[in-house]
């Protein structure tokens, strides 16, 4: 297509839409009708609502849109992206935010991102997870208390139905796996 | 060919003018590089560059150039010819010249509005400019072909643009066919209970038109009928209708309409009711229909499907029903035509979110508007789907099926106006209700129209400005308990909001006819993606289409309001009355034909035309173009084996010759003998 | 040859195959005039000459020369170049000399190909140690030269001017003697001689016009190859489906291969106003495939015309077979092609 | 040729649906490659193979042809019949050794601007990708030279 | 009928009773799984938001593994979260050049590659409506499950996202409601029946996680749900693990059992409950189990339009199956 190409350099609205697999272009597009928003499972909760994201994005707010919770509570649920009268890939967005956010280092407080670093790195040595396992490790390792909290609650519950391990269950070819991964994070970069 | 063998002409003494355009052209092309260079063309006797060739001076500075310089030939680069090739050609005819002695190169569209490369776009105009001044001079003088007009027209649709072009014309005292589908006229005018801005009553000033309509000696009114087949050209269609059988003989019916009212058949009024009342299976779409005189629907009809009942025959005082009714097919012939063919209504059953057809509160907007029309289901009354309930709270939702690339990309355009229209009827008919209005962008151009948006601020209706994105029965907490919720980001707060109302009205965008594409192809005109008819041009020619004689108006073009509607009918007609008094037009002599003499009767090219312009002379056996009927697509020439049919002013040489010139720079040095000469 | 006040005559065989002289011989007893009426100045096939006698003649000291066959070497041209010095009217004869022809086919593939087949690829060639035939060989008794064997083949008048061309493959005698008594009358009682480079010995229009099978609206569903159907006698054999060059091919020949239930091949090259012969063909033909439909998707559109036109086997060779040499390419991209 | 080559396309618009798409894309400002050469036709059924041949022997890189969409010719059918030629035509072409992309058929309606000018774009960049055909120089070229060695097999 | 299978990582453990059903009605049904040797994790929703194209590369590993090990070209997921990621990278290596070439790069540093589209990745649900189709399914079903009142539940990640193809209406997904009524359940018009679990949202923030789920119980109940089907082992997890937080946060008493819907198959073909892995459950079953009764109920009045005397007419309903 002939879209207009220009000598500034990329701004966050760029790379937002370069990282985003599927018809990204479409932010471009955007209408701030609202139906995202309307249509979002956890929108009350969100500092901003992914519209106003948009907004911010289009006016260059990068760092307010970088520390904002909004993809960190998205629950991946897909009513935005089916919904969107403009076809705007939101909930890929959503996915390219947190990670610009990792790589940038807007971490704060937020307990998200280390959810699903825990999760990471799990998967990266045996090739499979458990979330209880893991939602047991994370607790243990950020938020003790927490884990105390699963523990007694529902995990006691599966643990008794049989249905959590604490032990996970390995690949055999972990070491393919992690030339693989290898391999990709060194042609991926952090984004 | 014949010109083929003419020699290459040098002795043309041929003129050129480099447009500028302003800075359109030349700010992007050095026209007075290209002017010089196509100077050098042996061809070229003169080659100016002027600032606005299309003005009076640069028309005049050819006229001049021709009589002064004894030019034979024009050649004008500037815009498309679609713009301005009549301009040139006429100038060139007033400087005394055939007017198809001139050529055009279209060097803003393709040129300099196509790249920003300057150089590029200098040496593609030079390219487009030498194909010009090759082509142009083999070109030879053609006459124009003069067609009479039958001064009879056809419109097809009864709606209101429909009525408007036919009563122009009409009372203009020209005849005219009105072909319409249903059984009365009217269309979706007729639906409607109030007009915005002004809330005058629809009915009120539709139904006088529509008696004119059925009064005027000079209308044909042909109800309940469908057009079959269009054969011929402009000033001579002839056409074929469907007149279907509606099983009521139209001299002896009085219209009493006491088979109606005891017709015992019961049946949901899709159409005219929107499905939200019912007709009987004989009937009227309401009482003013024009005609009279009721359908008989032999799908819903008892007697039709059992074999009994035939009440209707028995009540009725004149004896005017007739089962064994059956089909008329009626031909006639036309000059013109007009498709004002309306629109349809978006199904807004396509988005589920909205419940529609699931959640018995959620209407469409023609539903409500037959809900709050005196002559509707409820006389007028706003209530719930139960029929009695009056809702306390409505929401408004815009943008149903428009504005979305889901669905439909375009504006619907009148939404947004009959939306603020239906919050005003709910105050006027529920003064207590709340009524929510949910809007991307308000939009209300138009005489009157802002002024009617400040005055429903003023009636404290609630505007939210979020587009909705569900509505549902499922509530969260107590105040929602038996409520529609509606939820959307009320955008302007940038909160999520989720509004409880007993009662949603879904204004559903304007579509294409689900049949206009069939339609386009009956009167080989052509459609947009959307399936709306193409105009001839966006701006100036809004209602001709690419076919002569073929006319539209109304919603059948694109989304539009009554005043735009009626303005369409009434140009449409204008347009029509024009050729009629002009009484012949002169048609383009792009035309085949076909060298008799030399054509070896191989029949290849008689299939091909899809006018069947092209008979077999079975004495001589020799192929034979019927000028009047070809419409000069030049298939034919391009088929024809022996290179005997002429395409006029897209002759082989011509094509070829222009082909060389674009070329000019790319041609090899090396060349066979035979290609030196 | 002894001098007397006849009028010279010369035919030369290029590269052809030698048809156009058997056919110059089927004119019968008419020969004998043609021998009262000429003195043979130089004629290979039937007398003995050596190039040096023709070089000896004086510039235009042959009053006709009936040059056949295509120049597709050095040699070839060579000859044209001498025979166009010494001939007062120089008769581009057959199809050939007039548009290549046969061996033009070649220029659908390259030289290199040409060799490799020929002298490699043979059945009926034993060439272990792969010798090409070469320009220059030195030998004891000094340099050996062949002819320079050329990329593409040419038509004469793509190598010298030419007065007058008589197509086909191979001329038909009718016709020929017809041109000859038209010379004889010009030579002998000064009658006139066509205008210098036109077509003679055939019609101007395409063949349907000499054709007497029965032609209808042509609808073509798909073509089939000779062997596939049987033709009916009296139809016309495009509508039937078989590929006849007629449409798009001079007349002249009295439509004899149509008349014997074969499609005309196209050997009398395209008629008056045609410049490439093969691509009108083509257009014709593609254009009266009755497959497909406006109101069709388009990929089964696609799809469905496709299907139908590959039921030509070999549209270049077939549309091309005698008029490669003046189609409007002329030949395929080296390299590349049915190679 | 030079290390910078710019294909030269010529293209056969029709009258009604293309040349008008090609008049769009300019009005609407949108920027397309500059090598393509228009030339108007009534209609796509109009061209002659002829004036493919001849554009590709006279020096253009490509040819493209572009009519209205099935089912929208003005002339109701005529594309249909241009299909038809282009498809033997193709098959023909192929023969010559002449790549695909050099002749390609598009449909483009009065209203695809965008659609025509990205078909341009995408034309210019598979010719730029296959190189200069320039017929003149480069096939017949070396035609008259009398002094030609057989090459090495 | 043969599938290549990727349970995924929940079917081993936490979700084992939705694998082993599936089992079960697969051999009523005549279905043969293959099990994708050494699979790993899709990554669920978390690899993704971490880095991408280690996330693809993850994923891709497995679809290069079933194409090689060539079971079938249909690999079928029971897990929604699975099914949506292997369907996802399929679908945008095919579309991302830049993409496709550096998971190229990745796999082959591994020794695997994989031609995107060689597969046609289906959900479990998509296979038992649309191959298998419910005619099928009635002709299994031995022991109808009358008088069971069901509320199907599909989550997100089967529906939506559509724009890669989906078997099934994004919005309001009809399949599951046809399947259960083949099985004579009472199926009701669920309203929430595809709005979100919450997803990993437990983890995150466990408020925002519990109104979620709150709201799908409280749904469930107002329709007189007696129990929840469902497709997801998150979603079984999230509504069945968390019940009790939800009851103890907003002080309700929702006691609505969440089953998978190829265990109701499974019963409803006439298998013992305890080889569907009944029981595991942490909201017991049984209660609603034991309202099955052998007559089938009087037919729930379908929607006429206009039922009372009084009421207009309604539009009709979109056809379902």
């Amino acid at each position: 297509m002939t879209h207009t190409v220009t000598s500034r350099p990329p701004t966050l609205f760029d790379n937002v839409i370069a990282e985003t697999p599927g018809k990204a272009l479409n932010l471009h597009a955007c209408l701030q009708c609202g139906t995202c928003a309307g249509s979002c499972p956890s929108g009350p909760d969100m500092d901003h609502s992914p519209r106003a994201i948009f907004a911010m994005l289009d006016a260059g707010m990068d760092d307010e849109v970088l520390n904002s919770n909004t993809p960190w509570f998205c629950v991946s649920c897909y009513y935005c992206m089916v919904r969107c009268p403009q076809e705007i890939p939101i909930t890929d967005i959503m996915y390219t935010l947190k990670r610009l956010a990792i790589k940038e280092g807007y971490y704060q407080e937020d307990k998200a991102p280390e959810f699903s670093e825990t999760f990471c790195d799990f998967v990266e040595h045996n090739g499979r997870s458990f979330e209880l396992g893991i939602a047991m490790r994370y607790h243990l390792r950020y938020h003790p208390l927490g884990a105390f909290k699963m523990a007694a609650g529902m995990g006691l519950h599966l643990f008794r139905k049989g249905r959590m391990d604490l032990t996970p269950s390995r690949i055999k070819n972990v070491s393919q796996l992690k030339s693989i991964l290898n391999k990709a994070k060194e042609l991926g970069g952090a984004a | 060919m014949t010109d083929q063998k003419k020699s290459p002409a040098e002795q043309e003494k041929v003129g050129v003018y480099i447009c500028h355009c302003g800075s359109n052209i030349a700010g992007t092309i050095n026209v007075e590089e290209v002017a010089q260079w196509a100077e050098k063309n042996p061809n070229v006797v003169v080659a100016r560059n002027y600032e606005f060739m299309c003005s009076s001076t640069g028309q005049e500075l050819i006229e001049n150039d021709i009589k002064e310089k004894g030019l034979t030939r024009i050649v004008v680069a500037s815009c498309s010819p679609h713009m301005h090739e009549k301009t040139f050609r006429e100038a060139t005819e007033r400087g005394g010249l055939n007017p198809f002695l001139f050529e055009m190169a279209n060097i803003r569209e393709h040129g300099s509005w196509a790249t920003n490369d300057k150089e590029a776009a200098t040496s593609k105009a030079k390219a487009l400019v030498n194909g010009a001044v090759e082509r142009v001079v083999h070109h030879a003088p053609l006459e124009k072909i003069p067609v009479d007009i039958n001064p009879n027209t056809l419109i097809v649709g009864g709606g209101i643009a429909g009525i408007t072009a036919a009563l122009e014309l009409a009372e203009g005292g020209h005849h005219v066919y009105l072909v319409e589908r249903e059984g009365t006229i009217g269309g979706r005018m007729a639906q409607i209970d109030k007009t915005f801005p002004t809330l005058d009553c629809s009915a009120c000033i539709l139904t006088p038109k529509m008696v004119d309509v059925g009064q005027n000696d000079n209308i044909t009114l042909l109800t309940y009928s469908e057009v079959e087949s269009v054969e011929g050209y402009i000033g001579n269609f002839n056409i074929t209708v469907r007149k279907k059988a509606r099983c009521v003989t139209e001299e002896l019916c009085t219209s009493c309409g006491i088979c109606e009212e005891k017709c015992p058949q019961k049946v949901i009024d899709e159409n005219y009711g929107a499905g939200i009342s019912y007709r009987k299976a004989i009937y009227r779409s309401f009482p003013q229909a024009v005609p009279g005189y009721p359908v008989l629907d032999k799908e819903n009809c008892t007697y039709f499907q059992t074999g009994k009942c035939k009440v209707c025959e028995q009540v009725c005082p004149t004896e005017a029903i007739d089962y064994e009714q059956e089909d008329k097919v009626i031909t006639f012939d036309v000059g013109n035509i007009i498709l004002a063919t309306g629109y349809d209504l978006f199904d807004a059953r396509q988005i589920p979110q909205y419940g529609y057809g699931r959640l018995a509160n959620v209407f469409s907007s023609l539903e409500f508007e037959r809900m709050v029309n005196a002559s509707g289901p409820t006389a007028g009354h706003i209530v719930l789907r139960d029929g009695v309930t009056e809702p306390e709270s409505i929401a408004i939702v815009h943008c149903v099926g428009s504005r979305d690339q889901n669905h439909n990309e375009y504006c619907s355009k009148v939404c947004c106006m009959y939306s603020l229209k239906f919050a005003h009827l709910v105050h006027e008919h529920l003064p207590d209700a709340e009524v929510y209005n949910f809007y991307i962008d308000m939009r209300t151009p138009g005489k009157g129209y802002e002024e009617f948006y400040h005055r429903l601020l003023n009636e404290g209706t609630h505007f939210i400005r979020g587009r909705v994105a569900e509505i549902t029965d499922a509530d969260r907490h107590p105040g929602e308990e038996g409520k529609l919720i509606v939820q959307a980001e009320n955008t302007l707060l940038g909160i999520q909001q989720r509004t409880p109302v007993d009662m949603v009205i879904l204004s559903a965008g304007i579509e294409a006819r689900h049949d206009a594409e069939d339609v386009s192809k009956l009167f080989k005109m052509g459609c947009d993606h959307d399936g709306f008819f193409n105009e001839r041009h966006p701006k100036l020619a809004p209602v001709s289409t690419m076919t002569d004689g073929v006319f539209i108006a109304g919603a059948c073009q694109g989304p539009k309001d009554i005043p735009d509607t009626v303005a369409q009918g009434g140009a449409a007609a204008s347009q029509v009355a024009k050729l009629i008094s002009q009484g012949t037009v002169l048609m383009e002599p792009v035309r085949a034909s076909i060298r008799e003499e030399e054509c070896s009767g191989c029949r290849i090219c008689n299939t091909l035309c899809p006018y069947n312009a092209i008979e077999f002379d079975e004495e001589k056996f020799v192929s034979r173009v019927i000028t009047a009927l070809c419409q000069g697509c030049g298939t034919c020439v391009a088929a024809c084996p022996s290179g005997v049919i002429d395409g006029a002013h897209f002759t082989y040489t011509q094509v070829m010759a222009e082909l060389k010139g674009v070329l000019w720079d790319v041609q090899s040095d090396v060349l066979t003998k035979q290609e030196v000469a | 040859m002894t001098e007397n006040g006849k009028p010279k005559l010369a035919m030369y065989w290029a590269s052809s195959c030698g048809g156009c002289e058997i056919s110059v011989l089927n004119i019968h007893e008419n020969i004998l005039t043609v021998d009262e009426v000429f003195d043979i100045a130089f004629f290979p096939c039937i007398a003995d000459f050596k190039i040096k006698d023709v070089e000896a003649y004086p510039d235009g000291y042959i009053d006709i020369c009936l040059f056949n066959g295509a120049i597709r070497n050095s040699e070839n041209e060579e000859m044209a170049q001498l025979l166009r010095q010494k001939s007062k009217v120089l008769v581009a004869f057959g199809s050939c000399a007039y548009e290549g022809c046969i061996p033009a086919l070649s220029n659908l593939t390259t030289k290199k190909a040409t060799f490799e087949k020929v002298y490699f690829n043979n059945p009926t060639i034993d060439n272990p140690d792969r010798i090409l035939p070469q320009h220059s060989t030195e030998v004891a008794e000094g340099e050996l030269t062949l002819p320079h064997f050329y990329h593409t083949v040419k038509s004469l008048d793509q190598v010298v001017e030419v007065d007058y061309f008589i197509p086909g493959c191979p001329p038909e005698p009718p016709q020929i003697w017809a041109v000859l008594q038209v010379v004889i009358g010009a030579l002998t009682a000064g009658q006139p001689l066509p205008p210098a480079g036109s077509i003679i010995g055939a019609g101007t229009m395409a063949l349907c016009d000499e054709c007497t099978r029965e032609k209808k609206e042509k609808t073509i569903k798909r073509f089939f190859r000779p062997y596939e159907i049987q033709p009916n006698p009296d139809q016309c054999l495009l509508e039937q489906g078989i590929i006849c060059m007629g449409i798009a091919t001079r007349s002249g020949c009295g439509a004899l291969c149509p008349s014997v239930g074969i499609g005309c091949r196209g050997c009398y090259g395209p008629p008056d106003g045609v410049e490439d012969q093969g691509a009108k063909m083509l257009s014709a033909i593609a254009s009266v495939l009755d497959v497909g439909h406006e109101s069709m998707d388009e990929d089964v559109l696609e799809e469905l015309i496709q299907e139908a036109v590959d039921t030509i086997a070999d549209p270049a060779g077939t549309f091309y077979r005698f008029s490669m040499a003046h189609s409007i390419l002329k030949r395929v991209k080296n390299g590349k092609g049915a190679a | 040729m030079s290390d910078h080559f710019e294909p030269v396309i010529v293209g056969f618009l029709c009258n009604w649906c293309s040349y008008r798409a090609a008049d769009l894309a300019g009005t609407a400002r949108i920027k397309y490659a500059p090598n393509l050469r228009p030339i108007r036709v009534m209609c796509s059924g109009r061209v002659d193979p002829q004036f493919v041949l001849q554009a590709l022997r006279s020096g253009a890189d490509g040819v493209l042809i572009a009519g209205c969409h099935p089912g929208e010719c003005h002339y109701v059918n005529g594309n249909i019949k241009a299909l038809r030629r282009f498809t033997l035509l193709r098959k023909t072409l192929e023969q010559w050794g002449i790549e695909q992309e050099r002749v390609q058929l598009l449909w483009a309606s009065a209203s695809e601007g965008t659609v025509l000018a990205a078909a341009v774009n995408r034309m210019t960049e598979e010719l730029r990708a296959l190189g200069p055909l320039r017929w003149g120089e480069k096939v017949l070229g070396d035609n008259g030279a009398a002094h030609l060695v057989v090459e090495e097999v | 009928m043969k599938y290549s299978y990727y349970p995924g990582c929940s079917l081993e453990k936490n979700a084992r009773s939705y694998h082993v059903s599936t089992m079960a009605i697969a051999k009523s049904l005549g279905i043969e799984f293959v099990e994708v040797e050494d699979w790993n994790c899709c990554g669920a929703t978390e690899y993704i938001s971490i880095e991408k194209v280690p996330a693809y590369a993850l994923v891709t590993r497995n679809l290069a593994l079933a194409a090689e090990q060539n079971g079938s070209t249909n690999l079928v997921a029971p897990c929604s979260a699975c099914y949506l990621n292997l369907k996802k990278a399929d679908h945008y290596l095919g579309e991302n050049v830049d993409l496709r070439q550096k998971i190229d790069l990745a796999l082959e540093a591994g020794g695997l590659s994989y031609q995107p589209g060689s597969l046609n990745v289906q959900h479990l649900l998509e296979i038992i409506a649309v191959d298998i189709g419910y005619e099928e399914i009635e002709a299994q079903v031995k022991r109808p499950l009358f008088n069971l009142r069901v509320a199907p539940y599909y989550g997100c990640l089967v529906p939506r996202p559509a724009a890669m193809g989906s078997f099934d209406d994004p919005e309001h997904p009809t399949s599951l409601d046809n399947i259960l009524k083949r099985l004579g359940a009472t199926v009701i018009d669920f309203p929430l029946k595809a709005q979100c679990c919450g997803g990993h949202m437990t983890q995150i923030s466990e408020e925002t996680a519990l109104e979620l789920l709150r709201r799908l119980l409280k749904n469930a109940a107002d329709y007189k749900a007696d129990m929840i089907a469902t497709l997801c082992p998150m979603c079984q997890l999230n509504l069945d693990a968390y019940q009790d937080a939800v009851n103890a946060h907003f002080g309700t008493d929702y006691k609505i059992p969440i089953v998978y819907f190829t265990q109701l198959m499974g019963l409803a073909f006439g298998l013992p409950a305890d080889e569907l892995g009944f029981g595991s459950e942490i909201v017991s079953a049984r209660p609603a189990l034991e309202k099955i009764t052998l007559e089938e109920p009087k037919p729930a009045r379908t929607r006429e339009r206009g039922k009372k005397k009084t009421d207009l007419p309604l539009p009709t309903r979109p056809e379902e199956g």
